[in-house]
Parts: C-alpha cells; structure tokens; sequence
C-alpha cells in the first residue's frame, strides 16, 4: 500500500465517515430524538444550546467530561473503569460496518452482518457487568434486567436479520445492500421483518416501553446509577452511538441502505445523504414507539416477545423461505 | 443477596389495538398543534399571572400609620416592627414570607399590597427583604 | 324533640348518672364520663349504636388532668370525654373493639405519654427515632423554645 | 478556549436532582409541573435525574426535619463537583411557616451550603425557572 | 442480622413526603406491616398553640399542599363554630367552587402520577398540560396556583366576578371532555385493569373496622361521604352523587376517583348557575368565644377532622388535626396483610400502596422482618416496585 492510500484510509477512519462522523451523527440524532419527543408530548425540547438546542447533547457531553469523577467504596474498580472504555469502542467498531457512502462500509468483509449481530449482544453483556461493577442494588437489578431482555428479544431479532439474508442469499451487508437495487426489502416481503427488528432495536436501546434496565421511577437509574462524570459520558456517548448503529442497520437490511437516484461523479455525498435520510426515519418511528407506550413489566416483556415478537419473525422467515 | 428469577409466561400482553389507535392519534394530533409551551423568559407577557395574584409585597411608607396590626396577623414571624423616624413602621422579611396575604387583607390603610410580581429569587437571603 | 336529643335520652337511658357531663350541637354530641365507664360507653356505642366508624382521639392537657376525647361517628359525631390524672395517665385501649384505634393512640402516647393498657403495638410513631423518651410535645410543660439545644443555632 | 466551552456546556446542562427535606408537597408538585408542556425545563437542557451522581443542581424543597437531616448531608456529600444547592420555597430558606417548630432545623441553608434562594409558598413554576436561569447565569458569569 | 442502609434517597419528583414501612415477610408473603410517619413530622399541633386563630390559617393550609383548600376550608369553618354568627351563603357557595376545583386538580394530579409512575410520560404529560386549566382558574380565583388561603375565618377572601364565572363555566366544559377521554384510557386500557383487578382487597368489614375514610372505603361499596353524611358548606344544597364501587380492590379505586371527576364538574357548575347574592364576608374579632368545636371536611383522600378547644384568648389551647392519610394507614395495613385467599406478594405493596393515594410516600423506606429466618433489611418502594416487575402474576 503506498503512502497515500494509507493516508487517505487514515483520514477516512477518523474523519470520515470514521470516528469524527459518527461522533457527530451520534449527538445529532439524540437530539433529534429528543427534540421529536417533545415535540409529540406538545412540548418544545432543548431550544437554547445553538439553534433550536441543536448542541444539547454536546454540552452535556463536554459538562459531564469535566465534572468531578468518583469511583465509589466497594465496587470493582478494573470493571468500573473498562466497561465504558469497552462499551465505546465496541460501538464504535460496529458502526463502522455500516454503507454509509458507498455500499460498503468501511469495514467491509464476508460475514460481517454476523459479526454486527454478535456486537450487539457483546454490547448488552457489557451493560451487565457494568452495572455488576458498581456493586449498588440498583445497578446489579438493572443489569439483571438487561440479560432478561436479551433473553426475549435476541432470537427474533436474530431470525429477522436471517430473513432478510436469506432473501439476498449472503450475508455480508455490502451485498445485502446492493440487492436491494431494484426493490427495497420493507416493500418488498420483509415487512413483518421490519417491525420485529424495530420493536427488538427499541429494546436492545433500552428505550420506554424496554427501559426496565434504567426506569428512573424503579430504579432511580439502574446500572449506570454509580457512574459520574467522563465514564457517565462514555456510556451515554455510546448509546447514541448504537442508536445510530441500529438505525443505519434498520435503514441497510430493509430499505436500501445508502441507495437512491444518483448524478455520477457525486455518489458518495448523494449516498451519504440518502443514508442518513432513511435512518432518521427508522428513528422517527424508533421515537413514536417510544411515546406511545408505557413501561411493561419484565414477565410482560418476556411473554410478548414469546408470544408474538417471535412468531411474527417466524412467519417471516417461512414467507421468505418459500418464496425463494 | 439473593435475587429469585422467576418468570410466569402466561401474563398476556394484549393491549387492544383501537387503544393503541387512539393514543396514536392523539400524538400525531399535538405533531401538528401549537406548543402548549410558554417560552417564559422570552414571552414574560404571556404567562398567566390573574388580577390579585399574591406575590411579591410593596409597601407605602407614606400611609402606615404604625398600628402594628400586620405584624400580628403574620404567620411566620416576617414582619418586624422598627421605629424610624415618622414612628412605628413594618419591615419585611420575603425569606419567610409565605404570600398569604394576611397582612394586606388586616391593613386598615391599604399600606400594604401583594404585587403581581411572581419573581422573587436571590443569591443571598439578606437581600430578600422589603422595606 | 330533635335527633340529638333523643340519642342522648336513649344514652342516659342505659348509662343514667354515669354520663358526668353532656352537650348538644348540631350534628355534634360530647359525652363525659369516668375513666373506668369509658370502655363500657363505647362498646355501647359501637356495638349497639352502630358508630363504626372512629374519626380520631384528641388528647389535651387540662389543668385538672389530661383529657382522652374519642370521637366516634358516621353521620353525627358523638365525642367521648374523660379525664385521666397528669402524673401517671393510664386508660385502656380501644384497639380490641376498634382496630383503627391503634394509630391514634400511638400518637397521643407520643405526643402526651398517655399509656394505653392493652395496646396490640405501644412503640413510637410519629417523633424521630432519636427523640428522648421522655419528652412529650403536646404537654404544656413542654415549651416551643424547649427546641433550642435540639435545633442547630446557626442559620437565620 | 477549553475553559469557554466547558462554562458554555455546564451552563448549558444543568441536571437536577430534587429532595424534599418534610415539605407540604406544594413546591414539590410545582417543581414536577415545571416538566410538563406548559413550562417544560427541558428547554434549558434541565433533565431530572434520579441518581444524585448523576446531577448537577440539587433543588431542595421543606424546612430540615430533624429526621431527614442526615439523609440531606448524605446526599449532599455524594454529588460530584462542581454542584449547586437551591433552596426552593419559604419554607426551605427560612423554615418558614413551621419556624420555631421543635422538631425542625431554620433552612436547609443551616445544613449545607446554598447557592440561591428561590422564594414562594409555593414557587410559582415560572419563579423556578427564572431562578434557575439566573443561577445558570452567574454559573457562567463566575467562571 | 443484617440491615441495609439506602446510600441516596429515591428522590424522584412525583409522589412525595416520607413514610417508613415495617413488612413482616414470610418469603415473598407479607404478614405484617407497620409504619413510622416521623420524617414528615414538623409539629404542626404545638405550633398552632403558639399562633392566633388568624395566624394558624396559613400553617393549617400548609399541613399538605395538594388538598390544601380543604384544610383551610375545615379550618376556617372550625373557628366560626366558636363565634355563633352566621357566615353568608355566597361565600359557602363560593367555598364549595374551590373546594370541588382542587378536588378535581388533586385526582388529575394523580392519574398523571400514576401514569409517570409506570413509565407513560407521554399521558402524564397530556394529563399535567390539562390541569393547568384548573391551576389557572384556581389561580384567577384565589391568587396562587396551589396554596389557595380562599376561604377565611368569616367567608371568603375575593368573590366571582360574572367574567370569571363565565370563564370557570368555559374551563368545566375542556375539563369534562378531557376527563371523559382520560376516563376512557384508564378504564379500557388492559394493561391498568391487569395490573389493579383483585389486587389491594380490602373487604367492606375490614374497612369499617380500619375505619378507612375517602374512596378507599367507597370503593369497597360503603357509601360514606361527608359531604352526603355531615354536610358543611354549601353541600346540603348543591346536589351530588356519592360515587361507590364494590369491587373492593385497587381498580375499583381507580373507577371511584375517575367517576368523581365528573360528579366535581357538575356541582361546580350547579353552584355557579345558583350562586346566592349578598356578601362574601363579614369581619369577626380576633377573640372566639370559649368552647370547642369539631368539623368534618371531605378531602380528595377522604375525610378530614379538625377539633379545637377554646378557653376565650385569641390563641386555642388545643388544635388537633387528623388527616386522611393517617386514618388510612389501618386500611392500608389490612390491605397489605396476607389473608385467607387474598395473598399479598411484595410485588404488589407498591401498587396497593399508591393506591390510598397517599402523601407520605416516595422517600419512603421499607423494612422487612422475616419472622422465621430472623432478619432485617430495609428496601426503598422503588426496589420493591422493581422486584413486582419479576414476580407479579
Ligand atoms: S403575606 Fe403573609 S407571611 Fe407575608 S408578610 Fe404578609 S402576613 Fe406575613
Ligand atoms: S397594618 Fe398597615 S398601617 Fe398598620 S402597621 Fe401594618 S402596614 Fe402600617
Ligand atoms: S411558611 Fe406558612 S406555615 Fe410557616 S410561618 Fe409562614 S405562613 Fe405560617
Ligand atoms: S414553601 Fe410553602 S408551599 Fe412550599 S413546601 Fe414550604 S410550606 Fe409548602
Ligand atoms: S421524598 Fe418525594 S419529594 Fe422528597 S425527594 Fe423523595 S421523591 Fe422527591
Ligand atoms: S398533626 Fe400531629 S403528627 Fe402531624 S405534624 Fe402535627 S403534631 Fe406532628
Ligand atoms: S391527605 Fe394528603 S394531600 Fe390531602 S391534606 Fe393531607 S397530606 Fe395533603
Ligand atoms: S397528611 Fe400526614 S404525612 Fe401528610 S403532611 Fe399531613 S401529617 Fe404529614
């Protein structure tokens, strides 16, 4: 590889659509979220960071990276400090598997939708011990909470991402993607599919009505309750980080990734942009989702995804499979 | 400690979907309806503050005549008497005031009146006081 | 003859001279008897009368003793009084025939250090956990500013 | 540089925890209005948190029971810096109508240190916010 | 023998005031509960012996904030008693307005309380936008939005004026159709009636011997009311149903409230169309004459009872004041104790608890005695609240 090439790897790593990107796009979709929220609650939301509270999530970041940091008494220290180190990069990781601007993403290689699906649950083990960690009866009950979920959701999350595999026969996501050239897989026979991949990417989010590992009203914060300042921001960072993961993961499977009508000679910003366009709609319904429901329980949450997250994924796959 | 996991699975979770319908459309409904918001420092004139609203007190030296009936209907000892130079007169303390309106309803000369005046903040407590 | 007055033509009916003392106001009816006819007049009540319901217990310190008041009632209030000895004050608890009882009486054990004999629960209530046992609020001995060594001085 | 924009976002992020130290439940149901679409502190960047560590302001509603005192310093002592305590409510500044009970402390300022006296019985929603809005003021003003 | 302490108090915004509960638990089963109210205890009793009639009208109004105007209205009617003067209809009419008005604030407030309480943000956001109608109109009538001082020893502080009575009528209309569609979300919504149906049992005898007072014991089909029962302001008047329901349990406390939402509107309105003319108060001297006096009110939580004794000096020797809450606490321990077919998980004690509405709560500590295995610790509600996630049925 020369010199060159090299540098420009490097520069498209950390800017982008590598580090700098996702960083941004991260904040930028929490706001997002929030401002939607809000907005569906009749309220207004963040409005005085920058314009229309635009920089929210940026000050709280830089707020919470330059606030006092307490490791309390009694929690394992090593944990406490590598589970959000770990938390980031693993998200991090994941998010540079997805097309962004092109059909591929930056990681690109053959089996890589496995290797996403595997992030995810390494990611939600990760929130177990680091609410293992901190060694608070909260902590150890949200964490606790989070395995059960996992529990419910994985499997149809899993089936669902089969479907749609099954339907491209591969999977690697840059060809998943590029057989959705002529028609996107959401209208296409994957419909069901969408929807079981949504309501589990609300769960694996841990988002109202799945917020049970950190319900503020039961448990006052749930794993993360003992982290402060940089590892609070850590944590928090990769969050929106995943949320950007799964809703660029939603938007690749089911409805075309970065596709769309293009002018040669300016693909990759047209991809970007179509990109970016379709995941914020899957968080635009990630977000209704989340208005519209109350908490459940977690036996409820355990019987629903039994019960009907998992025959619908079922249902999909045996669609699928005929069809083929 | 020990933590029990036990499951029943045959908690169903059947939320009608016309229940779900109908919350839906509410949302949607305030998608498109003004902000219930008032941008309060912005938009100090449109906040709801009625005619008689109890808030901060104003006092008119010029009509007290001393009579010490406030002070004596006052719940939280806010009112002290001190004697300046036109005689016996009411200086308040707004940190214990509890905006009851006692003093202002006792008044037998008006000298009192609760404003409609609703901020009342401090970054000492000693500058909270109305003379 | 209004209600009030034949209820308590009916009470004196039973109780004759025992009822020390009596006074009528609309829907209201305060009764006075002697510590030990206390019991015996609301079991009367409650079982007889049909008041089920006790609204509360008052106890006030009087000069010639502390006074237990408990008003029973659904739809007229009928209060019964008696007047206990200050230095040692001991009656019995209602808590057998009324179980609501119980939260009222541990109250004025608190507040007054009346001892109720019989009572399911006698501990504390509604004074802090570190609050000398032998201090009660609501006595007159006790003084507002007898919170001074308990409050901190400084503040406003 | 770095010094601006981290007064910039700790004025921007202020993250309130609430503790209600014997209030009459009056403030403490003005202060959760002030969440509602009417008023909504989110504006500010103000979310409610649960866990103290997790907060920046810690608004204090009720004169100190001597019961609860304790508990406040506890709590206190577990916020990370930089914090800030805000007295809302007469009763919270002064003791206000329950001054010269037996069983409370004059203010929670005689417990630990206040930053700003909000003053109402009950605080008008609006005064909350104004109070808070100034805090974040000198927040920034003092940095 | 191990106790745990909670290192942060659960301070969460809704639900506030501090009670310490004391659950025996056999398991999971509770068989025993006591309560230990002394983290809100300010001494409201001796402090009123230090103040005037006058001046204790304030502090009684800040006993609890959200049923305030009851406490001031049981007051004041309290220390009339004392005078032997008549008190003008208008302002027993005028009473009554504010009285049902923050009844109605008080139960939206907690059906937004109970929906944030489950995570529905969204319709505790609807419900809370809603009540700022009423805060409004309580706030144009009496000048504060919670903490009314309306009613005053002698009638009534300010009266209606035609304009504003016109706009209270307006208000009463959104309010009625906003309740109506709040009504219909609690009651049809399966998730509320799953999580409530024969939970909390609370049988009619148990609740006459608790003696429970409010919707408590009308949800468990005894009709006691006090404004039916021992009618004080405007109440022998002004027509209304006493809303009961026998179902006993947490959802028939649900419908109780939510039926009473609308039982308010119409007697507000009742009471504006029939409003007497005349004055709204009349001055008394400081000095009530010597007595004593007993008044019953019917607060949003139930029955509230106010007593004094009056030796002719312008302080009372005595004032005592007993508030729902207290007389539900023997309700609430039926309730949570196991018996019979009606077995109390740990699950459940938040749910029945919230369901006495009560206003010590939210800091409130819970402590377990395990008589067989001899040992204590102590939990906070929301632990508990969390452990009914993974055990509830
Ligand atoms: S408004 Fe009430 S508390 Fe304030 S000074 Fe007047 S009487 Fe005293
Ligand atoms: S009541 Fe009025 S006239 Fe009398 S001292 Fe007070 S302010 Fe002055
Ligand atoms: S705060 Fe309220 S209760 Fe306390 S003294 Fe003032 S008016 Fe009275
Ligand atoms: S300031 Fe007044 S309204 Fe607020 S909690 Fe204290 S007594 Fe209640
Ligand atoms: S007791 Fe209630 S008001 Fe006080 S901090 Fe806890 S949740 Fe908040
Ligand atoms: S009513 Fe009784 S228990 Fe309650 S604060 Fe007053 S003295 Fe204490
Ligand atoms: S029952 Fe609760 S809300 Fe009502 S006055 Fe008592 S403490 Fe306040
Ligand atoms: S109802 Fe009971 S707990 Fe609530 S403020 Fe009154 S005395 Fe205290």
């Amino acid at each position: 590889m020369s010199l060159e090439s090299f540098l420009f790897e490097a520069l498209k790593i950390i800017f982008f659509p590598g580090f700098v990107f996702i960083f941004i796009l991260a904040l930028f979709y929490e706001w997002f979220d929030r401002k939607f929220y809000a907005k569906l609650q009749n309220r207004v939301g963040p409005l005085y960071a920058g314009p229309l509270g635009i920089l929210q999530p940026l000050a709280d970041f830089i707020k919470l990276l330059s606030k006092e940091d307490i490791v309390p008494k009694g929690v394992d220290k090593v944990l406490f400090t590598a589970t959000p180190l770990f938390s980031l990069s693993l998200s991090i990781f994941a998010t540079l598997l997805l097309p962004i601007f092109s059909v591929k993403g930056l990681l690109s290689f053959e089996g890589d939708l496995v290797i996403a699906v595997v992030l995810l649950t390494f990611l939600c083990i990760i929130t177990f011990f680091a609410g293992v960690a901190s060694y608070n009866r909260f902590s150890i009950i949200g964490a606790e909470r989070s395995f059960l979920q996992l529990i419910g959701y994985e499997i149809p999350l899993m089936i669902s991402v089969i479907s749609v595999a099954l339907n491209a026969q591969s999977v690697t996501i840059s060809s998943i993607v590029s057989s959705q050239k002529g028609l996107w897989y959401i209208l296409g026979p994957n419909i069901l599919g969408f929807i079981v991949f949504i309501f589990a990417a609300q769960a694996e989010l841990e988002r109202i009505p799945f917020d049970l590992p950190e319900a503020e009203q039961e448990l006052i914060a749930g794993w993360n309750i003992d982290y402060t300042g940089r590892r609070l921001a850590m944590f928090r960072l990769a969050k929106n980080i995943e949320l950007v993961f799964l809703c660029g993961l939603a938007a690749a499977l089911f409805l075309g990734g970065p596709l769309g009508p293009v002018v040669s000679g300016y693909e990759p910003i047209l991809y970007t942009i179509y990109f970016i366009i379709k995941s914020i709609f899957v968080l635009a319904i990630l977000t209704i989702v989340r208005a519209l429901f109350a908490r459940l329980r977690i036996d409820q949450i355990v019987s629903l995804s039994w019960k009907y997250l998992l025959p619908l994924a079922i249902i999909q796959f045996l669609i699928v499979r005929l069809m083929i | 400690m020990e933590i029990s996991i036990t499951f029943s699975y045959n908690t169903v979770f059947d939320c009608e979907v016309d229940d779900i319908m109908s919350m839906l459309s509410e949302l949607l409904r305030n998608l498109f309806k003004k902000r219930a918001t008032v941008l309060y420092p912005e938009e100090r004139d449109k906040v709801h503050v009625p005619e008689g609203y109890r808030g901060k007190l104003e006092f008119y030296r010029e009509k007290c005549i001393g009579c010490t009936l406030c002070y004596q209907v006052c719940p939280s000892y806010t009112i002290e008497i001190v004697v300046d130079e036109k005689g016996k007169r009411p200086v308040f303390n707004l940190a214990r005031c509890t905006y009851c309106g006692q003093c202002e309803d006792i008044c037998p000369t008006k000298s009192i009146h609760l404003t409609k005046q609703f901020e009342v903040i401090s970054l000492d407590k000693k500058d909270l006081v109305v003379k | 003859m209004s209600f009030e007055e034949s209820f308590l033509n009916e009470v004196k009916s039973v109780f004759g001279e025992k009822i020390i003392e009596s006074k009528l106001f609309k829907r209201r009816i305060f009764l006075k008897v002697n510590p030990e006819n206390y019991y015996k007049l609301i079991e009367f009540l409650v079982k007889e009368k049909g008041l089920y319901h006790l609204e509360t217990m008052t106890a006030t310190e009087l000069k010639e003793g502390i006074e237990i008041i408990a008003h029973l009632g659904v739809s007229t209030s009928v209060s019964v009084k008696t007047i206990l000895d200050k230095n040692s004050p001991k009656i019995v608890s209602l808590c057998n025939l009324i179980p609501g009882a119980e939260f009222y009486e541990r109250e004025i054990m608190d507040l007054l250090g009346v001892v109720f004999d019989g009572h399911p629960n006698p501990k504390r209530f509604v004074l802090p956990q570190d609050w000398p046992s032998d201090i009660h609020p609501l006595r007159k001995s006790f003084e507002t500013r007898h919170n001074q060594p308990l409050r901190n001085v400084g503040g406003e | 540089m770095i010094l601006g924009l981290i007064s910039w976002a700790r004025k921007r992020s202020p993250w309130i925890a609430h503790f209600c130290t014997g209030s009459c439940n009056a403030c403490d149901i003005e202060i959760l209005a002030c969440l509602t679409p009417r008023y909504d502190i989110e504006r500010f960047g103000a979310i409610v948190r649960g866990s103290i560590r997790h907060a920046d302001i810690l608004l204090v509603t009720g004169p100190v029971t001597r019961q609860v005192r304790d508990r406040l310093l506890r709590i206190y002592e577990q916020m990370p810096e930089p914090k800030y305590v805000v007295a809302v409510g007469t009763c919270a500044i002064s003791g206000g109508v329950y001054r010269n009970s037996y069983n409370i402390y004059p203010g929670v300022d005689s417990v630990i240190p206040v930053t700003a006296y909000i003053s109402g019985c009950p605080v008008k929603p609006e005064n909350i916010i104004n109070g808070l809005s100034f805090l974040l003021k000198k927040i920034g003003e003092s940095e | 023998m191990a106790t745990f302490d909670i290192p942060i108090g659960p301070q969460h915004p809704a639900l506030p005031e501090p009670l310490l509960l004391k659950l025996e638990v056999e398991g999971e089963t509770v068989v025993g509960v006591d309560f230990d109210v002394s983290y809100m205890h300010r001494g409201i009793e001796k402090l009123l012996e230090t103040k005037t009639y006058f001046q204790g009208l304030p502090l009684v109004e800040r006993i609890c904030g959200i049923c305030n105007a009851a406490h001031g209205l049981c007051y004041t009617l309290n220390v009339e008693k004392l005078y032997d003067k008549e008190i003008p209809p208008r302002a027993q009419y005028l009473r009554l307005i504010v009285e049902e008005l923050s009844r109605i604030h008080s139960h939206l407030l907690w059906l937004g309380v109970a929906a944030f309480e489950i995570g529905f943000n969204t319709m505790f956001m609807y419900t809370w936008r809603d009540r700022e109608y009423v805060m409004d109109m309580l706030e144009a009538i009496t000048g504060n939005r919670v903490t009314t001082e309306y009613s005053q020893i002698g009638g009534v502080r300010r009266d209606i004026s035609p304009e504003l009575a016109d706009k209270l009528l307006k208000t009463m209309n959104v309010v009625e159709e906003r309740t109506k569609y709040y009504i219909k979300v609690a009651l049809t919504e399966p998730t509320i009636a799953k999580r409530t149906q024969g939970v909390g049992y609370l049988s009619p005898e148990d609740a006459k011997s608790t003696c429970s007072v409010g919707p408590i014991i009308r949800a468990s089909g005894i009709k006691f009311d006090i404004r039916a029962d021992d009618p004080y302001a405007a109440h022998e008047e002004v027509p209304f149903n006493v809303i009961t329901y026998d179902s006993c349990d947490v959802f028939g406390r649900v419908v109780v409230r939510a039926q009473e939402l609308l039982e308010c509107v119409n007697m507000i309105r009742y009471a504006l169309k029939n409003l007497p003319s005349g004055p709204f108060r009349i001055k008394l001297p400081m000095k009530p004459n010597a007595g004593e006096a007993l008044t019953r009110v019917e607060a949003p939580r139930g029955e509230l009872l106010h007593y004094t004794l009056c030796e002719g000096t312008p302080k009372p020797y005595r004032y005592k004041v007993r508030t729902p809450t207290l007389a539900n606490l023997g309700a609430l321990r039926a309730m949570l104790t196991s018996k019979g077919r009606y077995v109390v998980n740990i699950g459940d004690v938040p749910i029945i608890y919230g369901s006495i509405d009560p206003c010590i709560c939210c800091t409130a500590r819970v402590q377990f005695i395990d008589i067989k295995k001899d040992k204590t610790w102590t939990w906070t509600l929301d632990e508990i609240r969390n452990r009914s996630r993974r055990m509830r049925v």
